[in-house]
């Protein structure tokens, strides 16, 4: 077993088992399954308001986990960072607020078609409740959104830019650097699905200069149950709440309330500080790690997967043919054989992918496929797991095409 | 590795050659073909749609005098929801209308698990084979669906 | 040290820590903390649509989690279990899609000046959206709403009542299985706000009849960031989802989406199945103690710190004079000592309190205290403990009173 | 424990037996009695809100000359508070208005935990009494609300 599977307990377990599905949630190593534990063993308690010592320990938990995330994604104040429980309520947070700051009858709100549910549904209610519209960006083979394609669908209608940073199907990165001012110069408020990026190289929203950015901590080594939505100060300030209720508020009467200062105002309820402390040891995780090694490691695997994949014949391989740009992510099918056989077959073979619409139904029409199946690597991931990943393909091939 | 149990050669073999992957001969076509007196028969159609799997099968079935006298599908999907739908067709011509009821129960009994007496489930036949679905709750949906679809067939029938 | 608080690392590491904030939230025994820790030590996997064997365990956990929930409360099926985050979550997804389907202007929605903002400020913001309007109950001295004030602010455009079962200041239980027929009788919808009562007594929403119940797992010795709501299946199946995306889709297209079936349709996201294990590890914690048990202890060390405090004539208690019927908490002031300072110098006599409005300011100004200390008691506290909080009370009067 | 020294001796006499807890005499009243030449006497009123803790406090200072020449509050809130105004009206008595500026901000910066030299926090004066609520991060608020207040109410005289 590599040295790096060997900091994760569930791999120390299964020591014959190629887990290739890390972008649906990663595996978590002692570092962070210790940390959260000895939150709750050591300094458990309401944070926030907190006027005895183990509350002060939680609220310092809480908001030195803060200033780690804020500074980990170069935000410029700790407040710009909002904790949630996952990428999806962070965008649903995004489309509900910014919609009722910004939204108009007849505005455009510009998606991509690659875009997940969590960032497309949300969207879609808000275009219903603002009578706005939702226009749809497409990419070129490699996956990728054109600076004309953004330019020829911007209008003077067009409010808010909302794109995944990297596919979760195709493995595609957009150009952000690019995209951003253009939306910029038009005064289109940027919001970054970065729920795929993060766990794959570093993100910095100050030089990206996005407006909003999201993502979760349970594709980044985190626990579930905590994400994060960063946001420039100016336009939090002026959002109104999402969810209400618990300290986010000021002052409350009976028929009114006035809300908190950021970060608060957007969070509602007991918060869950063994989650954000949890975000914090995987980020202390991922800097011992460092991303330049996370990086090397998966643009290898990456390569060596779709090569290998790319040389049988009954393959189709989604996205770029370039596969060192796919960020671990291979999305695939073998001709004639439906994805979830795929996957329940890979498992018998200990070999874990998924099989599916991967959340993003209208890329799987686009592609013109439905359903593929993906394996997505991790840097702990090695050649032994992609040689298990070709071979079991390989065997499932020959299983159905043997059968008379 | 148990999952493999499911992927046996009954499956595999309904899977890639299915018996009953057709379209049925129109209603008026079976009238005077096979039972020209026959006022009650009649061809029913249904669809059946898994949106998780994207499994999709439209099932027809020829019903004379409260026999099954014929079934066959169309559609696409995983090959569980292929097989098991062939593997149903197989099994339910011939039967009463409420004898197939009581076997798509029989069957969806035993993929959720409710029903794991071997004798009871002899009843099944070749269906037997994908018992063990009741250890993949990602694929019961897939297995059950042109039971489930047959079975609600079969009762609006019978309301009519 | 009690054999109940032996189960909790954080009171064996603070074996003098009298903690009497359990209302805000509840310490952790060790069969939750490992229960979550084994988790993801051992099978851990993004849950749902899971085709390897790690997400087939993960989905297991995540729905054994909700079947277990479900019999704890009597739902009479598991789909009528929804995951959220808190409490607070669950109230605002209530507020939010209830509305939605109900909601016409001028309806009337009732609520008592009890609430916590949770169940208050998602009703207000409900309430301008629809333009709808919020009509506060008042209890009586013990706290307790009647049912002659619940027939009176009835009228025929009452179309929801959402109530807290146990008020988090006043520590008074509502009757409600004489309070939910009258609102049935007039077809109004009953949404329990039960944050505060599932710690402490059995629960059965089944013989309570309500349409909605609501609670935290961090009450009731589970992590943060795991929540339940209940509802009825008839009115979770009309309402329109509340956060969207993720797998809570059948199907999607461009503009517009179908949901899934229960619970899916209300689950947007990657869920917090380390959470679900560890609220289903506290429900086998609470059974393990007993429910009479946990009544047993409560009642008495309620009725015990009563009873002292109130033989201090510079001692003011909020709620009924008897003090059994509190449930564990005890709302109070020292005479001309900010309930800050009081909170501040109990830390340092090792008294854990609250002082604040506690997230229920228009109940405080309908007391006429604004703020108030609360001491809060789970059955691992014991008589010492209640020493130890009457001591504090007594050095800290005569901290200031002897300062010339 | 730690908390304790912050309710020390110069905290609580400042708190049970506030100097400077009354009203100002009207502007008016000060220009004949105090200054009665001086265009620039006037009294500044500005009220200061920490609504978490429900403290509450009302503001004056009479200036002249650019030189605070009195100060005085009224309101309520705890004793942290109470006392730190009460402390802040006696050490900006008699300093011109960019000393008290100046001194806020050490204030506030302390209370932050982001001054800790000692020489520097010594021009607080008795002030620095409350340095340890820099580590009781629920009780910030309440130190720094009368000097935030001041801070405020000095900079915007400075613009007018
Ligand atoms: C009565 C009541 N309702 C709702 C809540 C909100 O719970 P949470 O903060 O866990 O969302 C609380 C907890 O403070 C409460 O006491
Ligand atoms: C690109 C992208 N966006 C958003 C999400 C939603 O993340 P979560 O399920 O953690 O809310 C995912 C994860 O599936 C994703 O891949």
């Amino acid at each position: 077993m590599n040295r790096y599977k060997n900091y994760f307990p569930i791999m120390r377990r299964n020591s014959t088992l190629a887990y290739l599905d890390n972008a649906a949630t990663t595996q978590k190593p002692d570092m962070v399954i210790d940390a959260v534990a000895d939150y709750y063993r050591r300094e458990n308690a309401n944070p926030l308001r907190g006027l005895y010592e183990l509350s002060q320990k939680a609220t310092d938990a809480y908001e030195n986990a803060r200033k780690k995330i804020a500074e980990f994604i170069g935000a410029a104040k700790a407040q710009e960072i909002i904790y949630t429980r996952n990428a999806s309520e962070s965008l649903n947070l995004i489309a509900f607020s910014l919609s009722e700051l910004l939204l108009q009858p007849d505005d455009e709100i510009l998606i991509s078609i690659m875009e997940h549910h969590s960032n497309m549904i949300p969207w879609q209610q808000a275009a219903k409740r603002h009578k706005a519209k939702l226009i749809y960006l497409y990419p070129n083979e490699d996956g990728i959104i054109t600076t004309a394609e953004l330019k020829n669908k911007i209008s003077d209608k067009t409010k808010i830019l909302s794109l995944t940073q990297i596919s979760n199907v195709l493995g595609s990165e957009q150009n952000l650097k690019e995209l951003i001012p253009i939306a910029h110069a038009h005064n289109i408020v940027v919001s970054i699905d970065g729920a795929q990026a993060i766990p794959h190289e570093k993100i910095d929203v100050s030089s990206l200069d996005c407006d909003f950015y999201s993502f979760s901590g349970h594709k980044m080594y985190a626990p579930m149950g905590i994400g994060i939505l960063y946001g420039k100060e100016k336009y939090l300030e002026a959002m109104p709440p999402f969810l209400t209720g618990g300290e986010m508020i000021d002052y409350v009467d009976e028929q009114t309330a006035t809300f908190a200062e950021l970060p608060y105002k957007f969070e509602a309820g007991t918060q869950n500080v063994g989650g954000a402390v949890g975000l914090a040891a995987a980020i202390d995780f991922i800097e011992s790690i460092g991303y330049n090694k996370i990086i090397e490691r998966e643009t290898e695997l990456s390569h060596l997967a779709g090569e290998e994949l790319s040389k049988l014949p009954y393959i189709t391989i989604y996205g770029s043919n370039n596969f060192s740009a796919h960020h671990g992510v291979i999305a695939f099918n073998i001709e004639n054989i439906h994805p979830h056989d795929v996957a329940s077959l890979m498992d018998s073979g200990n070999v874990a992918i998924r099989g599916g619409h991967h959340c993003a139904q209208p890329l799987m029409r686009f592609l013109k496929c439905n359903f593929c199946c993906r394996a997505s690597i991790a840097f702990y991931n090695d050649k032994a797991d992609i040689k298990q990943l070709i071979e079991q393909v390989k065997y499932i091939r020959s299983y159905f095409h043997g059968v008379k | 590795m148990a999952l493999n149990n499911i992927y046996n050669d009954i499956l595999m073999e309904h899977n890639m050659h299915p018996d009953h992957k057709h379209k049925l001969l129109q209603a008026s076509d079976h009238k005077t073909a096979i039972n020209p007196k026959c006022e009650a028969d009649e061809i029913l159609v249904k669809k059946g749609l898994n949106p998780s799997c994207g499994d999709e099968i439209v099932l027809e079935i020829n019903v004379v005098n409260d026999i099954i006298k014929d079934a066959a599908f169309n559609g696409q999907g995983c090959a569980i929801s292929q097989a098991s739908t062939d593997i149903m067709a197989d099994l339910i011509i011939g039967k009463s209308i409420d004898e197939a009821i009581k076997l798509t129960d029989l069957f969806i009994d035993m993929i959720r698990g409710e029903e794991t007496d071997p004798k009871k489930l002899e009843e099944l036949d070749e269906a037997m084979a994908l018992k063990d679905v009741s250890h993949m709750p990602a694929r019961v949906k897939c297995a059950v669906l042109a039971w489930h679809t047959l079975n609600e067939m079969l009762k609006e029938k019978k309301q009519k």
